[in-house]
């Protein structure tokens, strides 16, 4: 199995550097947001929310091209965002509005911008995978540059279709990226009742035939960095990677809430992973560094809070589809 | 007691009086119990007959076939029906043929327990009800409970019946309540209930329909209309004999279904009633059923899309010629289109 | 030409003109090339766009959508549709939804074709027609060709269609030849076909069984029975003008099937000319499928199993008060009732 | 990824290496029959012949006991005579008559028998995998010493089945072998096009989790050590092993003929294999180590003859069942 090895010399330039910082502290706000106000009872929809996750989404989303293919899961919010999908649109989404980037017809599950080349996510664990393979194939057939991105969970891992696409990659070598993020849970099931305890997932899938990479899912620098090399080597046409990042989901799996008491994982674990929040390490590590000041970040939160706020008024105020439409797209005529 | 808590005490009973039983699936054990319907199992029989499952729909299914091949009844469980589609090859070339294809000699006794969403945003992939698929697989048995009485009844006897049973729960009916029996008692596989007597119309339905279907019926009783009301239970093997009974009195049908129209086992309703109570039937018979398309997520879209006791009532007054007005049943209403009541408050 | 030629034929001009359709499946491009229906493909286009593929259904179909929703048109092709159930997932959840439940952004044109076994031992998982299930699901198309005039069309129509369809070939039909145009025309998608006109009485059938019916409806024609014949040709989008003025027009239906009687695309017919023909209809629809089990292997247990000829002409005589006698018919026959003639030898 | 390794030491009685040369001829020449008989046009069901790939279903056989379970695919005839299954029982399910193992419900791809543990085999690839797994599991939870072999072939492992399989086998440490005969063929598909070309087989299942070894499919002496190492490990509680074993088909695909002329592989290469013969290397070897003599291979092939000749009779005089009986056992009542 072969192991591909970042490339340490590479430097982040402090504009890419504020970025980073930038899209996570974005992703954060709107989930915190979305959190906030899920009670209302508006946002009437299954809702899986990335808050502690968001290292991973800012770094890939930032290391792909805008017209590069990306593909989700249920939980696709970050990912949506990172890869520079329409922010608004997501949010009147959610509240099923007409002017959602999917009309209402799919809710928060089911994400879609295609001019930032964000394909769509499914509700269905591990159905989007082979979708990603096909956009990589395709873009193999048009003789593009292109590389299609497919995000998937640790528990996606356990669906035959993951095995079936990751092999067809292999043997037509196509330029996709598959970018697992182990948060170790499956809605409440820990790993072990699901895998073998001593698996990896990522040499798991050395072993199907995938040049594969691992790392710490919460350090967003070395995320971007392995990322962008893994992204190289695929546009350099040396056939499809597989990066597994660690990670931890802070809330409950579907829904706005903590949920560390009800015992499927305990308190310490969360408060462990909470101490290592992706987005306070780095701003601490940008502002140390001096790359960027208080004020930078005060600003930096505040235009995100505008930004934000603005977005939940577009979508409140957006009209719901008309019932009648529901009978509509059926069929593309 | 409830439906979830009807099918909870069936598990619980059926695990008790025979250790072959197991039960697992995606989160049986886990703090929610699929709704709570597998609470306490895993505490009172241990994790060898229960326990959580990886994301394997497919080869989880063939496990439970080879199982029950040597005389385990594995009790499956999926929180929508709609995962089940990744394990159609076991269930269809396996699961429904194995007694048939090697001469009877081996029988595979499995019960599959599928939730059906609705409502609330479950959308295009968490809402769909696809009884009639596994209605025109023979061998496969579908089973598709009202009352929490015949869940835990129709629960026993898929659990004990020797062939492959699929269990429909539709989430709508989770919290109905309703008087439940003690102990083991069996609601018999294949045969319907008379949930109402009455004389100008038949109403066939199953699962949540027959909820609505009874507010219709409750609501034109008031009016004088008289309608009989036949809660299917059982879609495979499904009782032609009841349905034959009421329409042959009545002369009149109107069946409700939860699935798509097209294809929708109403479908075969009518079609089997028209060809064998031809001379019975005193006027073209109906059907409502789900329009054929996906379930969207919005709120807004939403609105109307479920048939509900005045899309019931308008049609019976269509067909018997009377014009009983709905508002009353409408205004009747205290939550919104999406849920079933203030109980459900989402996400799943 | 025959009409797995003419579907060879549609292959080749639609690649020639569109270098965005690609073609594989188990053994596309190996030596017996699908019945000879890919034979030539991969030398004129390439094994890009031309390529065998692992034994992985599920992924396969998830591989042609995301292609799909990228501009490209693959046709994907399972020898047996009984091979296809491990890909409901991707057909159901993701295919036939992805245009409706994103807003109608991107559609998926795939077509995947689907064999039909039937006879010479296929037994109960080389045999399934199950047409009527994807009939049920919202969002896909159907196709059942009979002749090779219809399959080349039809083949050109499913592929440049914008939606997934389904693209059935019973493996009875694939040596029938008929007349086929040169060049690119299409069969529209949705549209039967009158095969034979009539005024005693409408003859609805799909695929394989339209042959029997003709064979059934010339030698009545003998008698002086007029017998109209619709060939589906599209069982989803079905053509329900046709079927209703043909109905309207003689009075009476029979309608065939390939599948399993219960739950068939016959019996939807059969409801919506029951809810939609009633005052024209001067007596009790009636359907021929197959029968409500498993297809067994043995060549005893096979004997009389489908539904030939003879037996549309013993229900039109109960259905007409006539009584041609069958023997005729019968003895025409000159091959054994597993083989559709001396040029199926086996295995598939 | 745990390799497993044969016991060299380990001696195998001279009965059991003439029962090893008896159950290879005798499949063989089974086979044989049918292959010669099949152009009669009586024996009407797809037929998939194991004529070369002899040794690894009577080392196995004859390494399992009879109240183990075994499980198989299209391809069972070897394996189903290797478990014990009674052979006029299989012919007759190939002539589809009543007194077939099957009551001719089936054919030659659905072949039981229940008094020798043999399960079923199924005409779906892979499908039959998971319900080996099944098998173990009862096993384990009766508390019984029997394990479930699944045999596969290198086609099956692409199914994600196979993949789900055997990550729950390993889950639960069933007793479970998976025995891949790799033939290097699906069909007409060499492994290239269908799997990466630097894949190892037992690697890749390695990788989930199982214990795993490898070997000459066609030395019949090595197969029975290796398996019944695994086997001994199995029951010893050590949970579910995966054997790769190398062999070849001699025929076609599906049917009698032999067709190297077809294009899809080489004449040499079927020479090559048939050079190595696990039928003849074996008899010259025991002939040589003066274990069998002439006399005795000469009786041994009478006495199979015989055997087989009564079989086919038996078949061919047994009645079809009726048609009548089409309709029984949709459900068990
Ligand atoms: C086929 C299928 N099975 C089960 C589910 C229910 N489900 C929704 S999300 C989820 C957890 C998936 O875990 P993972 O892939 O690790 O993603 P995470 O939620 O951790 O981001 C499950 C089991 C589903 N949606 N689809
Ligand atoms: C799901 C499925 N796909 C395709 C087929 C057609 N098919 C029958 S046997 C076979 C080859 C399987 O190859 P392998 O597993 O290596 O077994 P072998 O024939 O070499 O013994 C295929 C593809 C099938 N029966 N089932
Ligand atoms: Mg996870
Ligand atoms: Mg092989």
């Amino acid at each position: 199995m072969s192991e591909l090895r970042p490339n340490p010399s590479a430097q982040i330039a402090p504009g890419r550097q504020r970025e980073l910082l930038f899209q996570m502290k974005r992703i954060r706000h709107v989930e915190e947001k979305i959190a906030a106000r899920y009670h209302e009872g508006k946002m009437r929809c299954p809702t899986h929310l990335s808050i502690g996750q968001e290292a991973v989404a800012s770094a890939v989303g930032l290391s792909l091209r805008r017209d590069d293919f990306a593909i989700s899961t249920h939980r696709a919010h970050a990912h949506y965002l990172g890869k520079g999908g329409n922010l608004q649109a997501m949010i009147a989404e959610i509240y099923g509005r007409a002017t959602g980037c999917s009309r209402g017809r799919g809710g928060s599950m089911h994400l879609i911008d295609l001019s930032a080349g964000f394909v769509g996510s499914t509700a269905i664990v591990g159905n989007s995978i082979p979708i990603g393979v096909g956009l990589g194939l395709s873009a193999k057939l048009h003789g593009t540059e292109q590389i299609s991105c497919v995000f998937l969970g640790d528990g996606a891992i356990e669906e035959g279709v993951f095995y079936e696409s990751a092999n067809f990659a292999v043997v037509k070598r196509l330029p996709v990226l598959f970018l697992c993020e182990n948060n170790f849970y499956s809605v409440y099931s820990p790993l072990r009742v699901r895998q073998p305890v001593n698996r990896k997932i990522h040499e798991l899938a050395g072993a199907i035939g995938l040049t594969v990479a691992h790392g710490d899912g919460n350090n967003v620098e070395s995320v971007y960095q392995i990322t962008s090399v893994a992204i190289e080597r695929i546009r350099n046409g040396n056939g499809p990677q597989f990066l597994e990042y660690a990670t931890y989901r802070w809330r409950e799996h579907c829904g706005p809430n903590y949920d560390n008491d009800i015992g499927y994982r305990s308190e310490t674990e969360f408060l462990e992973w909470k101490a290592r929040d992706p987005i306070l390490l780095y701003e601490n590590l940008l502002l140390s560094a001096g790359l960027m000041s208080c004020g930078d970040v005060a600003d930096m939160q505040a235009s995100i809070a505008a930004e934000v706020d603005e977005a939940f008024e577009f979508a409140e105020s957006s009209p719901f589809p008309e019932a009648s439409e529901a009978v509509l797209n059926v069929y593309k005529l | 007691m409830t439906f979830v808590q009807a099918i909870n005490e069936a598990l619980h009973d059926a695990m008790a009086a025979d250790p072959k039983v197991i039960c697992y699936g995606l989160g049986v054990d886990d703090p929610k119990a699929i709704f709570g319907s597998t609470k306490g199992l895993k505490d009172r029989f241990g994790p060898d007959r229960v326990f959580d499952m990886p994301t394997s729909e497919n080869a989880m299914t063939g496990i439970a076939i080879g199982a029950a091949l040597n005389g385990i009844r594995p009790v499956m469980v999926h929180q929508r029906l709609d995962f089940f589609l990744l394990a159609m090859d076991q269930l269809v070339n396996n699961a429904a043929k194995w007694h048939y294809m090697f001469g009877g000699q081996r029988s595979v006794p499995i019960t599959i327990r599928l939730i059906l969403g609705r409502g609330w945003g479950q959308g295009p992939t968490h809402s769909q009800s696809l009884h009639a698929w596994f209605s025109h697989v023979p061998g496969l048995k579908v089973v598709m409970p009202t009352t929490a009485e015949d869940a835990k009844g129709l629960m026993l006897s898929s659990i004990f019946d020797p062939n492959p049973v699929l269990f429909f729960e539709h989430r709508w009916l989770h919290e109905i309540a309703g008087l439940v029996p003690d102990g083991d008692y069996r609601v018999p596989i294949g045969k319907a209930r008379i949930s109402r007597e009455g004389r100008d119309l038949t109403i066939v339905a199953m699962s949540y329909m027959v909820v609505e279907a009874i507010h219709a019926i409750d609501y034109l009783a008031q009016h004088g209309i008289s309608c009989e009301l036949l809660d299917l239970r059982t879609v495979a093997p499904l009782d032609w004999d009841a349905v034959f009974a009421s329409v042959r009195k009545t002369g009149r049908l109107l069946v409700l279904d939860t699935g798509a129209t097209t294809g929708s086992v109403g479908g075969e309703v009518v079609a089997r009633v028209a060809m064998d109570c031809w001379d019975s039937l005193k006027q073209v018979p109906q059907r409502i059923a789900m329009p054929d398309h996906p379930e969207p997520t919005s709120f807004g879209m939403t609105r109307g899309l479920y048939p509900r006791s005045e899309d019931i009532v308008t049609t019976v007054n269509k067909m018997l010629g009377m014009n009983v007005a709905i508002e009353p049943l409408v205004s009747q209403r205290r939550h919104p289109h999406d849920v079933p009541g203030d109980w459900f408050r989402g996400p799943f």
